[in-house]
């Protein structure tokens, strides 16, 4: 039977960030067509007040606060949504500040940069949204093909093209696998909307097999991106490979976004699953953070240190996954996951983002990322030492500094869920998070408690916008660290919205 | 009944598309290996989907326009990072790719 | 003043961060300046303390005063909950007052690499954390000052301390960490067996009815490991003498007399109250760890050839008298062990002053090497007497008050703990005593006695110098006025205690 | 003043902080402010004495361990005045209570005078009130006129014989803290005050004993001296703690001895504390095997040495039993006789610190030994029961024992040692005074009569034999004998035969020679305060508890006391003929009686000669005291260093083995542990995409065939 065609009601309101950042993007390929070189300022600037401009719809739509469903539950404007595309659009504009200088000094394109910047976060703010199959692997595809353009922005460095060749296989390869999934998913369900794929597969007892090949497959494709042990391979040399400020948006916001698609599958697609998630998740996050942190000990380079702290930041991230299924529902139950996900991805992203900028910003003295260029920091740039020291131990976790809220909310989620295998995991988090501070530890040491290697060490030089990214991630770090409640609230808010 | 030849045949192609993606050493032969992960996933999205009924049939097919479309995509960017790697080192044998390690 | 009463306590905690604050913003160059602001902000501070005192109702000395409870992360239903009690003034004080004199003494005693701004900096900060973990009444915001400590202190050890201060920086660092994460479970645990609430004392009230014991048992267990970790109890204690002993002067004296004490009054404030049958259950192991402790710590200081070393093994010695009390959970041991923790700050705090001054004169510590410290520097060798002879335990000085009713409670504990166990630890803790004198008068008789080595026999040796007069009197004083009148104390405690050992269904 | 007794320390205390910080300002470098303080010590201690003296018996006890029937009667007391009358009443009133209960005959009611309480709340601590006060009857106003004496005399021949010492004013500053120390233990009212007393002598002891440190072997004898004590109090913290419970949660004395006699005490805990208790006497009283530190502590100055031995520390262990008599008449039922610790301790100690002064060489170690002998005579008599006599000998011993210290002081002073066959001999032609005072002094603690010594020491024997002590009788006669030998000695090498030292002795300036004279006087005349029939010590020291207890008192009996004197004599004679009759040829008997007796006896019984010099004196002084020296140097205080030692050794070996290895490695490990693994887990990262690739598959293929497996 022919179906009949009616155009669907779209409400631009909803759609006004995105609107925004593809206005953005059509700014920028005319700035650079129009003035070249001359131009080069320009893009930098353009790019970071089209992020904050959409922002500013996000903010109304948060006011106005009713969830919004689009195309029959297709794409949702709800909380969740809402926070997670703040996040992004926040951490994209500080990767902007973080690039300018970068971009600007090295004699690379300037106008694609942004260009391929802005996209990838169009995105992930479409990825925040999406709750259907079709729009999350459209989302995923956005966000990643510009990215690894990115990551090989340096044509000219052979690292640069390793770093985007890897990136770009195996990212290509995991949606290729986290595709087949999802046709497995769809056939047994008929229905690329997440809900429905919900309620047919917690009927769905016959076809099992099918099923938990298509989830498994689904959730690595995800894990890839959010690189979890044992599919985290390509994210060390990525991002060592990358120029910086494309490492912290990978290993902030893509890895972010990565999440958010997993909390919409797995707590709405296959909710009613857990028997085939929740352990997957419990294997993955246990092995995550300690393989992280173990590997971590032995890095020599800060940027591939932290690459794999990002890793086992992930493991903890994961964690909430391992028992949201365990959580009581008068206690918020997947819900609580959620918040204490979203949580830890806010208060991580201000850390990490951080931990970065002061990596370029060193880097841009000693021309290395290697530990010992660290040495003696506190010497000669006391002030980007305490703040890298206020980063790293931010990541660790050491109160008062933001870290501490994460894990503790983490740790909560855990200890809600109660069961004995969530109190495992617990246990085994708490130890990571002694093994993580012996790294993190290890760059503090030997910025403030060893000698320069160079003995004529003059000051640093730190741009304007490098420092007003440094002075932004500080800022948050410290309060979010002192009245985490601003934070909490948030996380708690971000719930996904009734779906139709 | 027929729908599982259907299946079959997607699994098939898929892993030989894996074993491509694995195994071959030229960038571009992975490149088109993972072209047939992806042709398996078309085919299993449009037969899964007229099994499930038209409506779903509709959708398969609508999502398999999408895959094709992104797969060409996909493969433009991976051509021109191979040319890249071609350019800089003048060879795409993957093995030779591993300056960074450990 | 209520006004003042409300906020009194919030300002005992934050001023030296402002204080900070100022100094950060005071450019590097300007020593004096520093100096002066760091003093200043930890008088202002004192004053605080002081007004406290003063305004201490001391017949209520059981509950909470001056205590401000506001929302905080409402989230997690954790609030800012300030308040102190007879058992969590004396610490308070003690914290400030040693900064005080902490900050004097470094007035010109900067170990290298110089830096004041930061070294005072990192004092302030360190101050912020101890007055808050002894005000906090709500276990996160426990946590949070508990764990604010730990920053500083990895900084003083590390950029300030001797050749091996890496090593012993990070070790302090991890070893606190591993306890404080094992302990912030258990914290989590009591929150959602409890009665989803953070506030210590709505835990008291409910915690050991609402909770099974089975998990009772493993929840005390990791707030032990968190507490004991920080005592430090044997055999978690090797973080402690080289912490120690790497660390500057001021960092062992605040080590000394405040970082260790967070963790008996964990135990003391959290621990018992809210867990008594977990209490009575674990109450025989802590004792038995804290008598080995007493003998090991003891033997470890006969094998020093460091004084420094030596001073920091005695530490675990004295700590087991202190956890002893503890474990008795009765009033008389409770107490105990509060005295014990402020007579072991006041004077092994005023040991490492000495062996930081005898550094400074001999820039070594070997006792091989030392000899005749009373014909080069008399005063300062006399006053290590007075130390050694305090530590030691002699009636009159404070040490006695941490020791002698240690024992006393060991002979009886609450009811349900095994008399026969504890008498003998009584005994054991008893040889203790004998051992103590053993090496401090060793140590004293190695350094103070005799004639000078050869190297040091020409040398001119400074007398003492202001600063050290200045900060060592006071505590000198408090010293001997504690050993003759522990009323002044224990007045203070003896209600709190009681209060905290009611929970246990009585104790002596 | 027997109620404001505190002030007597609080001025000796004063005295110490205003010579620590003005002594040296002033033209006698604090001495002045030293012995003025003791004098005003000594007045009010006198003033006490007379107070007490005047005091009416108000209290009546019956002895004999039923207490019922005397309390009323004992409470009735109280409120009257007029103690005598009342007394007689009293009597009347228990006699037919005590015939209503039959049997307890032989003991009769008694008045005494009750002892003068004072007492306010120091602290108060887990529900219990800590009092603090003074507690005054006749023990403590013996002690505290004896105390305040000998010590005032130590301080006046101090200001001379310290002279020029480095630290002169710091030395009297310590002796006037270590005063303080005696006491306040001596007035006491609760055992934990006591304590204060105790520790604060220890302290002192530990600063005088090595007030000369810059030589090691002086700051070793005074960790000796400490550590040896400190031993010893490992018994006292736990007996006190152990009172403490037993008596119902109090520190206070009086209670714990009523608790303990009215049988309120369990059992078990009596014996326990008391037993404790007795270990912390035994180190600080010097007994058999902890005496080891006191001839060690000779290091010290003299006149530290004559306080130490006369008047404080070492007699705090005895007072400390005597105070505390009830718990231990309790504890080892001493009524009973036969034997029991206390005695037995004591008797050994008796005769093994009198064997060892005989060898010998240095005449501080001589009166060392002898000060430890006589001790034990103390422990033994309150362990047989002899309570007065056991205070009344601490009373006589301390004058003649200082007497004998400070004599001692003065020969050294003039011939600059204490070497007696070196740098001695014949010095009585020198110093007259010296000599005639010191000769006192030795025939005092010989226990002849008339001397002070007599008295004392024949109670003992007297109380152990009536107390069915029989055993303790004989112990204490051959003491007696061995005492008069090697003092015999003693005096023979030091005031006779010819100069052996250097340079030319001369008699010691009147600031020594005068103590030594008062001394000599009361070695004299101290005895007859118990003379038969006029018995004011025993009336003034007399007290509640032992009459409760039941302690008997003997008073005089001719026999035992001939018997004694025959043996003290007989050792004098022993010593003379060791001693002078070997200087025959040069015709010491022409100078000396005492030697003439040897002689004759000598002359006369010259088969017994050969005997004793073969037999006798070969095995004495050359087998016997020898051998218990040998083993008192290697055996017992080679334990006691051992210990030391062997802990230091064990102290570094746990340390290094360990501490170092177990349980540092164990962390240490551990992070290298984590490290190394770290380093096999970074193999995984080849560097190879396709391997990264296939990684990512073979997981995600295992993790659904798991699953799909497992579901």
């Amino acid at each position: 039977m022919p179906a009949v065609f009616d155009a669907p009601g779209i409400d631009y309101h909803a759609f006004a960030p995105e609107i925004v950042l593809v206005t953005t993007l059509v700014l920028l390929l005319f700035v650079d067509l129009v003035f070249e070189e001359r131009g080069r300022w320009a893009s930098s600037t353009v790019a970071g007040i089209g992020l904050l401009a959409a922002v500013v719809p996000v903010l109304t739509l948060a006011v106005d606060g009713a969830d919004r469903s689009l195309f029959a539950g297709a794409y949702a404007v709800d909380n969740f949504a809402l926070v997670l595309k703040a996040l992004f659009l926040v951490a994209g504009y500080v990767t902007v500040l973080i690039s300018t200088d970068y971009v600007a000094e090295g004699d690379y394109y300037e106008g694609e940069y942004y260009f391929m910047l802005v996209s990838s976060l169009l995105g992930m703010t479409v990825m925040a949204s999406a709750r259907d199959l079709v729009s999350i692997f459209v989302a995923l595809e956005l966000l990643s093909i510009p990215a690894y353009l990115l990551a090989g922005w340096r044509k000219r460095d052979l690292r640069g093209n390793e770093a985007s060749l890897k990136y770009y296989l195996l990212g290509v390869f995991a949606s290729a696998v986290m595709l087949y999934g999802m046709s497995l998913v769809f056939g047994v369900s008929g229905s690329t909307l997440l809900s429905d794929v919900g309620e047919a597969l917690s009927r769905g007892a016959e076809s099992q097999p099918l099923i938990t090949v298509g989830i498994v497959f689904i959730v690595v494709g995800f894990a890839f991106k959010v690189s979890a042990v044992p599919f985290h391979t390509w994210a060390p040399d990525t991002y060592q490979g990358a120029p910086t400020p494309i490492t912290a948006f990978l290993s902030v916001a893509s890895k972010a976004a990565g999440f958010v698609a997993l909390v919409q599958l797995v707590f709405i697609g296959f909710l009613g699953r857990e028997d085939v998630w929740a352990p997957m998740f419990w294997v993955l996050t246990a092995l995550t953070m300690t393989v992280g942190n173990l590997i971590a000990l032995r890095q020599t380079n800060v940027v591939r240190l932290l690459a794999y702290s990002s890793v086992a930041q992930a493991g903890f991230m994961l964690a909430p996954f391992a028992v949201a299924a365990d959580i009581p529902a008068d206690r918020g139950g997947v819900g609580a996951a959620t918040g204490a996900l979203v949580t830890y991805l806010l208060i991580y992203a201000g850390m990490n983002l951080g931990a970065f900028a002061v990596v370029m910003a060193v880097a841009r003295r000693t021309r290395s990322a290697e530990i010992d260029a660290f040495r003696g920091l506190f010497g000669y740039a006391p002030a980007l030492a305490v703040l890298m020291v206020i980063f790293v131990f931010a990541l660790a976790g050491i109160p008062p500094l933001a870290g501490w809220y994460a894990k503790l909310v983490v740790f909560k989620t855990l200890l809600d869920a109660g069961s004995v295998a969530a109190v495992t995991l617990a246990v085994v988090a708490a130890v990571n998070s002694v093994i993580a501070l012996f790294y993190y530890a290890s760059v503090a040491r030997a910025m403030v408690m060893e000698s320069p290697a160079d003995a004529g060490s003059g000051r640093v030089r730190v741009p304007a916008s490098l420092g007003a990214a440094l002075g932004i991630c500080a800022l948050a770090t410290l309060a979010f660290g002192a009245f985490p409640g601003l934070i909490a609230e948030l996380g708690d808010l971000a719930l996904l919205g009734v779906l139709p | 009944m027929l729908v599982n030849q259907f299946l079959i045949l997607g699994a098939v192609l898929f892993c030989i598309g894996v074993y491509g993606v694995l195994a071959r050493r030229n960038g571009v032969l992975v490149l088109m290996s993972i072209e047939l992960i992806l042709n398996a996933v078309n085919i299993n999205l449009v037969a899964l989907g007229s099994l499930q009924g038209p409506e779903a049939a509709v959708a398969g097919q609508v999502f398999t326009l999408f895959v094709v479309t992104i797969a060409a995509a996909e493969v433009g960017v991976g051509l021109a990072i191979v040319l890249l790697i071609y350019r800089n080192r003048a060879s795409v044998d993957l093995d030779e790719v591993d300056l960074m390690k450990g | 003043m209520d006004g003042l009463d409300d906020i009194a306590l919030t300002a005992a905690v934050f001023l030296p961060l402002v204080g900070a604050a100022a100094m950060m913003l005071t450019p590097r160059e300007h020593d004096t300046g520093h100096k002066v602001i760091a003093l200043l902000t930890t008088l202002v501070t004192l004053a605080v303390g002081v007004y406290l005192l003063v305004g201490f109702d001391y017949g209520r000395a059981d509950v909470l005063q001056f205590d401000v409870n506001t929302s905080w992360i409402d989230v997690i239903n954790s609030r800012y909950i300030l308040g102190v009690d007879g058992i969590s003034l004396p610490l308070l004080l003690l914290s400030m007052f040693v900064c005080v004199l902490v900050v004097i003494y470094s007035w010109n005693h900067f170990p290298e690499p110089h830096n004041p701004k930061a070294f005072l900096i990192l004092i302030l900060v360190l101050e912020t954390g101890m007055n808050g973990t002894f005000v906090a009444q709500d276990l996160i915001l426990f946590f949070v000052f508990f764990e604010v400590v730990l920053l500083p202190m990895y900084f003083m050890i590390g950029v300030w301390g001797g050749e091996q201060r890496q090593y012993a920086a990070i070790k302090f660092f991890l070893f606190t960490l591993f306890g404080s994460a094992l302990m912030i479970l258990s914290f989590l645990a009591l929150f959602f067996q409890g009665g989803q609430t953070f506030a210590i004392a709505d835990l008291v009230a409910v915690a050991s009815d609402n909770i099974p014991r089975s998990s009772q048992l493993l929840i005390f267990g990791g707030l032990f490991m968190g507490f004991a970790i920080k005592v430090p109890m044997f055999p978690f204690h090797t973080w402690l003498p080289d912490a120690h002993t790497q660390a500057p002067t001021q960092g062992s004296v605040i080590l000394a007399a405040i970082l260790l004490k967070l963790g008996t009054y964990g135990f003391v404030r959290i621990a018992i109250p809210i867990l008594p049958e977990a209490a009575m259950a674990w109450a025989p192991w802590i004792g038995g760890l804290a008598v080995i402790g007493i003998i090991y710590g003891a033997l470890g200081c006969l094998a020093q050839s460091d004084m420094k070393r030596l001073i920091a093994f005695s530490s675990v010695a004295h700590m087991g008298y202190v956890m002893l009390g503890i474990a008795t959970l009765t009033e008389f041991g409770i107490n105990a062990a509060v005295f014990g923790m402020v007579a072991h700050g006041l004077i092994t705090g005023m040991l490492f002053f000495v062996a930081g001054s005898v550094k400074d004169r001999f820039h070594t510590l070997e006792l091989s090497r030392l000899g005749g410290l009373l014909l080069q520097s008399p005063r300062m060798g006399w006053i290590l007497g007075f130390c050694a002879m305090a530590s030691l335990g002699l009636p009159g000085l404070a040490g006695f008050w941490g020791e002698f009713p240690a024992i006393l409670a060991a002979y009886n504990p609450a009811e349900g703990l095994s008399e026969v166990l504890f008498r003998t630890y009584m005994v054991v803790a008893a040889v203790g005593t004998v051992f103590a004198a053993g090496y401090l008068l060793w140590m004293f008789q190695r350094t103070a006695f005799g004639t000078p080595r050869e190297e040091f026999a020409q040398a001119r040796i400074p007398g003492m110098h202001w600063p050290e007069y200045v900060a060592w009197t006071p505590m000198l004083i408090l010293i001997v006025v504690l050993g003759l009148f522990p009323g002044l104390l224990f007045g203070l405690t003896t209600d709190a205690v009681g209060g905290a050992v009611a929970a246990l269904g009585g104790g002596s | 003043m027997l109620e404001s007794i505190w002030v007597i320390p609080a001025v000796t205390f004063a005295s110490f902080w205003l010579i620590l910080f003005f002594g040296k300002r002033l033209p006698k470098h604090g001495a002045e402010i030293g012995i003025a303080a003791l004098g005003i010590a000594f007045v009010l201690s006198c003033v006490a004495v007379v107070e007490w003296n005047a005091r009416p018996a108000d209290e009546v006890v019956e002895a004999g361990h039923e207490t019922g029937a005397l309390e009323e009667g004992h409470g009735g007391a109280e409120v009257d005045d007029e103690g005598h009358a009342l007394g007689e009443v009293q009597t009347l009133a228990l006699e037919s209570a005590v015939e209503a209960e039959g049997g307890e005959g032989e003991h009769e009611a008694e008045p005494i005078r009750s002892a003068v309480e004072r007492n306010l709340t120091w602290f108060s601590f887990g529900g219990v009130d800590v009092t603090v006060g003074t507690a005054v009857d006749g023990l403590t106003v013996v002690l505290l006129f004896t105390v305040a004496l000998i010590s005032l005399l130590v301080h006046v021949f101090s200001t001379n014989y310290m002279h020029g010492d480095v630290r002169f004013t710091y030395f009297f500053a310590a002796l006037s803290l270590f005063t303080t120390g005696m006491l306040l233990l001596v007035v006491s009212s609760s055992l934990l005050q006591a304590l204060f007393g105790w520790e604060l002598m220890a302290l002192c002891s530990f600063m005088l004993i090595g007030h000369w440190w810059e030589k090691k072997p002086n700051s070793d004898a005074a960790m000796k001296a400490f550590l040896t004590t400190r031993t010893g109090d490992i018994g006292l913290l736990v007996g006190i703690v152990i009172m403490f419970f037993a008596a119902g949660q109090t520190f206070d004395i009086a209670a714990i001895n009523e608790a303990a006699l009215s049988g309120a005490m369990a059992e078990t805990a009596l014996v326990a504390g008391a037993a404790a208790l007795f270990i912390g006497v035994i180190g600080k009283s010097a007994q058999f095997p902890l005496h080891t530190w006191l001839p060690d502590a000779m290091a010290g100055p003299t006149p530290v040495s004559a306080l130490i031995h006369a008047a404080t520390m070492v007699v705090a262990g005895v007072y400390l039993v005597a105070r505390l008599y009830g718990v231990f008449w309790e504890a080892f039922d001493i009524g009973a006789g036969g034997v029991n610790p206390i005695a037995l301790i004591g008797g050994i100690t008796i005769l093994i610190a009198a064997a060892l002064a005989f060898v010998q060489t240095d005449i501080k170690k001589v009166l060392a030994y002898s000060t430890v002998s006589q001790l034990g005579y103390m422990v033994m008599a309150l362990g047989v029961g002899a309570w007065t006599a056991a205070i009344f000998h601490l009373f006589t011993h301390a004058f003649f024992k200082g007497l004998l210290f400070l004599g001692a002081g003065s020969v050294s002073h003039a011939v600059h040692s204490f070497e007696m066959k070196d740098d001695m001999g014949g010095l009585r032609k020198f110093m007259p005074v010296t000599y005639t005072t010191f000769m006192i002094g030795s025939l005092a603690l010989a226990g002849l009569f008339p001397f002070a010594g007599f008295w004392s020491k024949d109670e003992i024997l007297l109380g152990a034999a009536e107390n069915g002590y029989r055993l303790f009788e004989v112990v204490g006669i051959v003491g007696a004998f061995m005492t008069a030998a090697y003092m015999t000695r003693c005096v023979y090498l030091t005031f006779f035969g010819r100069y052996r030292g250097h340079g030319h002795p001369h008699e010691s300036p009147p600031a020594i020679t005068v103590p030594l004279i008062v001394l000599a006087v009361f070695s004299v005349g101290a005895g007859f305060l118990n003379f038969p029939g006029f018995e004011r010590f025993f009336e003034l020291t007399e007290n509640r508890v032992f009459l409760l207890a039941g302690v008997e008192h003997h008073s005089f009996e001719v026999f035992p006391a001939v018997v004694s004197s025959a043996v003290v004599l007989a050792g004098l004679a022993f010593g003379g003929m060791l001693f002078f009759a070997r200087h025959l040829p040069r015709g010491v008997t022409a100078r000396s009686g005492a030697a003439r007796a040897g002689y004759s006896f000598l002359v006369n019984k010259y088969y017994l000669d050969h005997l004793y010099t073969g037999v006798v004196i070969g095995s004495i002084k050359g087998g016997i005291a020898r051998a218990a020296y040998w083993i008192n140097q290697k055996v017992i205080d080679g334990v006691v260093n051992g210990v030391g030692i062997a802990s230091k050794r064990t102290g570094s070996w746990v340390y290094r083995h360990i501490d170092q290895q177990v349980v540092d490695g164990a962390v240490n490990g551990a992070g290298f542990g984590a490290e190394g693994f770290g380093g096999i887990l970074r193999t995984i990262q080849t560097g190879r995409v396709q391997q990264y690739g296939a990684l990512l598959f073979g997981a995600s293929a295992v993790l659904a065939l798991t699953l799909v497996i497992f579901i």
